[in-house]
């Protein structure tokens, strides 16, 4: 697939950023727990590159953490919404008008439920779940991928290419590699990029009303919270994740390109 | 085309509809003849015994009696009261020519079906061993108790016995209408955020001075505290400790550091195999670095405690408890070596290959829970106890109790929740194995016997002998394993003068205090 | 006779590309223009120059004279409607898909004449009236025809009085009865001013008659009397554009039809309808092995229709339709379609899909290079994907990957109707010629009847 | 239009269903036993207690089975009683009636602001072109990343806490409903102004528009008759998109800003463990949503009949 310019951009700003979280969180001499309550909310300095929070926390492991617990959430939430997605949204339109209705029933319903409310639901349910967090989210999103892959594969079907060869013989799988897959790729790709920055806002709105992921792990939602109180003693703590959270949408966001 | 236009009418139409829903909360009175107060506690219901604790510190309820800053019983709404000679009969002279908000005179028969109505809702009343509550006159009533019980002055100054004018209940009890007799009167109920309350002129005491008064509930800690930056509120409670700093340079507001007979504790299951041993609850007392956690977190240095009551409750304040007496059990290191204990390569304590692996529970209604937690999580972990922090509904504890599933609770206990700390203490430590916001699993017969023998004391020095033994047992066994006294944060506006902070958080005063004249 | 519009040396540029070489020419009063040339030959290029409606990224040169006046771009501008005005290639695209019809007359009296608004709705009424359209009034474009939607933007480009008029493509993509209907309008509009029309039909330039100007690729290559230049062209290209006329094609039929070979497919009282209406009742026809059909009719007939219903990817109402060859496998029946880029997957090389067929079907290899001779195929073309070789080019691989499979039948639908004419030629022979040398039976439609009378046996009039 | 009716009929009868089944199912399966919960909400953390858990089962029934409560809260349902809330013990609908009014305000206000900016915005950009336009594009991207929690903290960081021109939180007068409607209204604004600039471009570059003015008509009239509606029709289907990120965004401004509508309502009712309410809630967002959808679906078919609009 070629990249434009402003996916580049966000591609690098990506890639940038895992390699914060790997690099962060191998390398930092401090875990993400080590308190030190002699020296709160440090500015950065050598021994604390970017400063220590309320607790005398490593700021740098705890957004190496965080940044690298956000992809891994976003990461696993995307293919596993973007594979039910697709699946359902090529089955719907192959299957049959019996599984068309009821898969449509079930998008209706899911559809009608905002999405931060399901997963506040679910997190409710769990809290402080990593894996719930993941289903509900997953569950969230594959409607989306539902919908614009069986918009375009019903229009694929009837396309001449699938006719024609599908009257030269050639089986389904065929059908859906040659002509299904290239079409809904590139909207299965944008859709993805939307999807991972979805599920890091998510999960950041999740901590931001403390429902998501639970102390003493770093979470950019509820490490913004947290120092929020010290935004007038100490604004670069309260900047970091506020910033990082926006960086790693806009990653997401100019590397979906343009909506389709 | 019209397009525009007619896109115009529709949305107009629908923005109309929105202000008609929500009328009732755009008319109300003038900021400046009302004192606003944030904290964060929702009310959903007009029922005293659910949500009386915000209409009791509103000053729309009162009850019989009252609690002065010393948890001394005073007059309220009785003006006298006796105890008989065998303790089992207390009878009240009630105050003359109190009137209930709805214009109805008080009388016996009104207190009495109060009282009885509270007696059979949740609350303390209904534990106590009443046998009949009735009128002897118009403005005397008695109760007679099955056994002595000097519990039961503090239990009716509760709120949630507070006194209603009948016509306030309806037929099964339930309340439909907040008349009390307090210097303030319900103006506008809007759960579970606002509440506006008007001044009563026909109260039996000091007759406020502001008109009007709004309660505010502001969830978020963040939000309160900005409220009061901004002076958007007038008195802010509960502030989050860690906006302290930043508000002191403020220079309308003056902050309130007070003291309460709360205390963040932490409730130790000590039927847990980890914990039976008092020596493992010591060393993990011992491992907390309380120091830290109220100067460091709290921002109230001092605050740091070994023991559950404050200094303010003489009778259960252990003196000379310091960090040296703590200190001489030894460092949780040895403590926990001697009990076979040992660190394994990761740095967390093995014993019999079991990790000293905890749960930990706390709820997130007060923000602070959540930072000790963390903070004891990482101190625990210094010393090799590796805990697992769950941050959930307050309720959890209860229930972690009763199906003894809980293992370590971190919670901010009220011991003035009753005036007489004792009630707290029987509920908590009185029966048999502790309580659901006490002890757990923890079988002192000595303590059962020794607090229900306070229930009948009222010499004050046999008492203070007795409350003085209890409070040492619970020290030396650590049932309970406190951390930090409370401190109650508040900032009130310089346009506000007269503030007292109720320690038993039972009153806001508002009839004492004044708008400044500009 | 006064000049009405002159162009001097007028090119288009992009950059520095020459997008149009520069080109001089006059439009005289009652004296037509035809640019004839084929699609892409810029000849667009240059009626949205003369109106000033290229866009900004390119580049004009030379001067253009409007009533004997040198005018910039903006000042012709101030022309449109009144004076000048140009009707878009595709009328659809022309008129506002939600506005009713009626309006869009009606705006221009209004906005242009500076009528009232009664007055201005019975001028338009008057003017729908005029074109044949007084009916459609309250529709919307989208439920006219293409030929209607055509008048109807004439009726609305003219209403505000202009009479110089560019014609772009006017009857593009129009059944041959609708052409003419839209060319006599024309001429009936511009006759108290002038007409530049564009088109890639020779007929539409016969029938307008006057002056002609060949285009190809940008440049002039012949210009003159159209009579004079249609009659004896001078140029190769002007003589292949006039060959490539349906009309004057030479017989292409195969002569090699055999009498007495059997019947392949019987249809039998076949009864089809589409979205509730019905297309045709009780047809019945039947194909022998390597005859080539035609099938003509107006644009919604039912022509494609019926190929489909033959491929069984439509069901009939009723009526039967038997396959009597019983040897020939699901895949030996085939179709060939309109739009030939639609029929192939973009995602990978012609060359892989190519294979993909070969190995689905254990063809034997080397009949492709000789297939691919015999189509004029070059070799090239395998690498790249279909979006990157001509129209023609892929019709003709369509061609090659259909014979690979030995059909029995080909259903063409319009194979070469978005081709042009000399391109259109060449497929249409070839399909022909190769279906039959194969012994594949074609039926093909087209709404083009002097195609399918030069190629058919057999012709089916829907 | 009948059939888009029916169609929509249908669909709010499955959401209704499914969103209560739904929630009924999640709530079930929330951990804990729920008088506990239900206790600590109505009684306050310091008065709860398993007496107080004991009282609330025996009152509310809570021991019967999960398949005869659903049974009755579905019959109940079908005659539209939506119970009392367990926690304050009054009428569900009133209480949703309360905060749907501010909500309703709060939307409409967020919405009226966003189009107020989004409308200009996206039309400038798509006339003047560049340089506006890559500057207002590159704005709404960077703003486009910016959750609206972050937006909100912003504002109240900058209106509130700096200038102090608008309350912190709060409602009730029309000063306390600026910030969270312009929260609100820049998240929306930075997405839709671009699909209005796209609608715009595709308008103004469409060759009915060109037509228009060969035909004629001057630039102002053309943008009136032929600008304004064409642009309106995937901008109005677009509102209809964006209910679900607008609603999303409630739940977070109204737990921001203290306001006190149906999001931060249902956020509550679901730790309180409020079966009826956040049932209530659920539904009345679902049914909303659907009643919304079929007003833009409507709106959409009176702006453009030709009916393009599938979903």
């Amino acid at each position: 697939m070629k990249l434009t310019t402003s996916q580049w951009l966000g591609l690098s700003l990506l890639v940038g950023l895992m390699a914060f979280a790997v690099l962060g969180s191998v390398f930092t001499p401090y875990t993400v727990a080590q308190q030190d309550l002699n020296s709160v909310m440090t500015p950065p300095s050598l021994t604390h590159w970017l400063g220590t929070d309320h607790f005398g926390r490593s700021m740098l492991s705890r957004m190496a953490h965080a940044v690298g617990l956000s992809f891994a959430l976003s990461l696993v939430c995307v293919l596993t919404s973007s594979l039910i997605g697709t699946a359902f949204g090529v089955w719907a339109v192959w299957g049959g008008k019996k599984v068309d209705n009821a898969l449509s029933v079930a998008v209706n319903v899911l559809l009608a439920l905002p999405g931060l409310v399901v997963v506040l639901l679910f997190a409710a349910i769990a809290p402080g779940s990593f894996l719930v967090l993941y289903l509900a989210i997953s569950l969230v999103q594959w409607v989306e991928y539902f919908r614009v892959v069986r918009a375009i594969t019903q229009n694929v079907i009837q396309s001449p290419a699938r006719q024609s060869s599908q009257m030269m013989g050639f089986g389904r799988w065929y059908q859906f590699k040659r002509h299904i897959w290239p079409a809904i790729s590139p909207s299965v790709f944008t859709l993805a990029a939307f999807g991972g920055a979805n599920a890091i806002l998510t999960m950041a709105s999740l901590g931001f009303v403390s429902v998501g992921i639970q102390p003493p792990l770093a979470e950019l939602g509820l490490m913004s919270v947290a120092l929020f109180p010290y935004y007038s003693e100490a604004p670069w703590l309260l900047a970091q994740p506020l910033v990082v959270i926006a960086l790693l949408i806009l990653g997401f966001h100019l590397l979906a390109g343009k909506r389709a | 085309m019209s397009v525009m236009t007619s896109f115009k009418k529709i949305l107009s139409g629908i923005v109309a509809l929105g202000f008609v829903l929500s009328m009732e909360a755009l008319a109300k009175p003038t900021a400046a003849n009302t004192l606003s107060i944030s904290a964060a506690f929702e009310f959903t219901s007009l029922d005293p015994s659910k949500n009386g604790y915000i209409y009791s510190r509103m000053q729309v309820l009162e009850t019989l009696l009252d609690v002065d800053a010393n948890g001394v019983l005073i007059p309220a709404i009785a003006t006298q009261w006796r105890v008989s000679e065998d303790a089992k009969t207390w009878t009240f002279q009630l105050r003359d020519g109190v009137r209930f908000h709805d214009g109805s005179l008080l009388d016996a028969a009104a207190v009495v079906n109060s009282l009885e109505i509270a007696q059979k809702k949740h609350g303390a009343l209904r534990n106590a061993p009443i046998m009949t509550i009735r009128a002897l006159d118009r403005h005397s009533i008695a109760i007679t108790l099955s056994r002595p019980y000097t519990l039961l002055g503090a239990v009716l100054a509760n709120y949630a016995n507070s006194i209603l004018s009948p016509a306030a209940y309806g037929k099964d009890g339930e309340v439909l209408a907040l008349s009390g007799t307090g210097p303030y009167q319900l103006y506008q109920f809007s759960p579970p955020h606002k509440l506006v309350v008007e001044k009563f002129d026909v109260y039996w005491g000091k007759l406020a001075s502001i008109p009007y008064a709004s309660y505010l509930t502001g969830h978020r800690s963040e939000s309160r505290v900005l409220q009061a930056r901004t002076g958007q509120a007038d008195i802010v409670f509960g502030l989050d400790p860690a906006s302290l700093m930043s508000l002191k340079h403020l220079p309308r507001l003056t902050l309130y550091s007070n003291a309460i007979p709360r205390t963040i504790v932490l409730k130790m299951n000590s039927g847990h195999r980890f914990l039976n041993d008092v020596r493992a609850r010591q060393a993990l007392s011992l491992a907390i670095n309380r120091e830290g956690i109220a100067k460091g977190i709290l921002r109230t240095p001092g605050s740091e405690t070994a023991q559950i009551m404050p200094s303010s409750m003489a009778n259960w304040h252990l003196e000379g408890v310091t960090a040296q007496t703590e200190a001489s059990a030894g460092t949780p290191g040895s403590v926990l070596a001697a009990l076979g204990w040992s660190k394994n390569a990761e740095g967390i304590l093995e014993r019999n290959g079991e990790r000293f692996e905890l749960t930990l529970i706390t709820y997130a209604d007060r923000p602070e829970l959540t930072a000790v937690a963390t903070a004891i999580q990482a101190q625990w972990q210094a010393v090799g106890v590796s805990t697992k922090v769950e941050v959930t509904n307050s309720s959890a504890i209860p229930m972690g109790h009763q199906d003894g599933s809980l293992e370590v609770a971190l919670m901010a206990r009220n011991y003035g929740f009753i005036a007489d700390p004792l009630g707290v203490m029987l509920s908590d430590f009185g029966s048999n194995g502790g309580g659901d916001w006490g002890a757990m699993n923890w079988n002192n017969p000595d303590i059962s016997a020794l607090l229900s023998a306070l229930e009948r004391i009222s010499d004050p020095y046999q008492y203070r002998v007795i409350a003085q033994r209890s409070a040492q047992l619970i020290y030396d066994e650590r049932p309970v394993i406190p951390v930090t006294s409370y401190v109650q944060q508040t900032s009130v506006n310089k346009r506000v003068q007269g503030f007292r902070f109720d320690p038993f958080e039972r009153s806001f005063y508002l009839n004492e205090l004044e708008f400044v004249k500009p | 006779m006064s000049v009405l519009l002159k162009l001097i040396d007028v090119a288009v540029y992009v950059g520095d590309r020459c997008l149009l070489a520069p080109i001089s020419l006059e439009l005289t009063q009652g004296q037509p223009l035809t640019i004839l040339g084929k699609t892409g030959s810029g000849k667009s290029l240059l009626a949205q120059a003369i109106m000033g409606l290229l866009p900004t990224a390119l580049r004009v040169s030379g001067e253009i004279h409007v009533y004997g006046k040198r005018m910039t771009c903006r000042e012709r501008q101030q022309l449109w409607g009144r004076e000048l005005v140009m009707l878009p290639q595709e009328p659809w695209h022309s008129l506002d898909p939600i506005m009713k019809c009626v309006d869009q007359v009606t705006e221009v009296y209004q906005c242009v004449k500076g009528q009232n608004k009664q007055d201005a709705l019975r001028s338009a009424e008057e003017a729908l009236y005029q074109v044949g359209l007084s009916h459609i009034g309250n529709k919307r474009p989208d439920e006219l025809s293409g030929g209607m939607a055509q008048r109807l933007a004439i009726a609305a480009a003219t209403a505000g009085g202009a009479t110089v008029i560019l014609a772009d493509e006017p009857t593009k993509g129009l059944d041959v009865s609708r052409r003419d209907g839209i060319v006599r309008l024309l001429q009936s509009r511009s006759r108290f001013g002038s007409l530049l029309t564009i088109t890639h039909d020779v007929t539409v330039a016969r029938q307008l008659g006057g002056a002609l100007l060949v285009m190809k690729d940008g440049h002039l290559v012949e210009k003159g009397e159209t009579m004079v230049v249609l009659d004896s062209p001078q140029d190769d290209y002007t003589r292949a554009l006039i060959a490539a006329e349906p009309s004057v094609w030479t017989d292409i039929a195969p002569h090699s039809q055999k009498h007495d070979t059997d019947d392949i497919l019987v249809v039998d009282q076949l009864k089809v309808a589409r979205g509730g209406r019905t297309l045709f009742d009780g047809l019945s026809f039947s194909i022998k092995q390597g005859d080539v059909i035609g099938v003509v009719g107006d644009s919604g007939c039912g022509k494609s229709t019926l190929g489909d219903a033959l491929l069984h990817l439509v069901t009939p109402l009723s009526g039967r339709i038997a396959r009597l060859n019983q040897a020939a496998k699901p895949h030996q029946w085939l179709k060939l379609y309109q739009d030939p880029p639609s029929a192939f997957s973009a995602s990978v090389s012609l060359g892989q899909l190519l294979d993909d067929i070969i190995q689905l079907h254990d063809i034997d290899r080397t009949r492709v290079a000789p297939l691919m001779a015999k189509l004029s195929l070059p070799n090239g073309i395998l690498e790249r994907n279909c979006l990157a070789v001509s129209g023609g080019e892929l019709q003709r691989f369509s061609i090659l990957r259909a014979l690979l499979l030995d059909p029995v039948f080909l259903f063409a639908d319009e194979p070469t109707s978005r081709l042009d004419p000399i391109t259109a030629k060449e497929v249409t022979t070839l399909l022909v010629s190769l279906a039959s040398e194969a012994g594949c039976a074609v039926l093909l439609v087209s709404h083009d009847a002097a195609l399918i009378r030069k190629t058919c046996h057999q012709v089916i009039s829907l | 239009m009948k059939t888009l009716l029916f169609k929509r009929a249908l669909q709010l009868l499955t959401v209704v269903w499914g969103v209560g089944t739904l929630t009924f199912i999640l709530m079930r399966s929330l951990p804990g036993d729920m008088a506990y919960r239900i206790a600590a909400s109505r009684y306050g953390q310091d008065n709860v207690n398993a007496q107080a858990a004991q009282m609330v089962r025996e009152e509310l029934q809570l021991d019967q089975s999960a398949f005869v409560a659903y049974w009755h809260w579905l019959t109940d349902l079908l005659q539209f009683k939506l119970g009392d809330s367990l926690v304050s013990g009054m009428p569900v609908t009133e209480t949703l009636q309360h905060m749907l009014g501010h909500s309703l305000l709060l939307a409409l206000a967020g919405l009226m602001v966003s189009i107020l900016i989004a409308v200009p915005v996206g039309l400038l950009c798509a006339w003047r072109g560049n340089p506006l336009d890559s500057i207002f594009m590159g704005l709404s991207s960077v703003i486009r990343a910016l959750p609206v929690f972050v937006i909100g903290v912003l504002f109240i960081l900058l209106f509130a806490l700096h200038w102090r021109w608008f309350p912190v939180a709060g409602f009730g007068s029309f000063s306390h409903l600026v910030l969270p409607a312009f929260t609100l209204a820049l998240s929306l604004a930075a997405v839709s102004n671009r699909v209005v600039r796209d609608s715009a471009k595709r308008a103004f570059s469409a060759t009915f528009y060109q037509f228009s003015k060969v035909k004629g008509l001057p630039a102002w009239q053309t943008f009136r008759r032929h600008g304004i509606r064409n642009i309106a029709v995937p901008v109005v289907a677009f509102f209809g998109i964006q209910l679900v990120s607008m609603i999303e965004g409630i739940v977070m401004v109204e737990s921001l800003f203290s306001w006190p509508g149906i999001g931060h309502g249902l956020a509550h009712a679901i730790f309180a463990r409020d079966i009826p309410v956040i049932q209530g809630a659920a539904l009345v967002m679902g049914v909303l949503f659907v009643f919304l959808n079929t007003l833009v679906d409507m709106l959409c078919l009176w702006i453009d009949p030709r009916g393009a609009k599938t979903e």
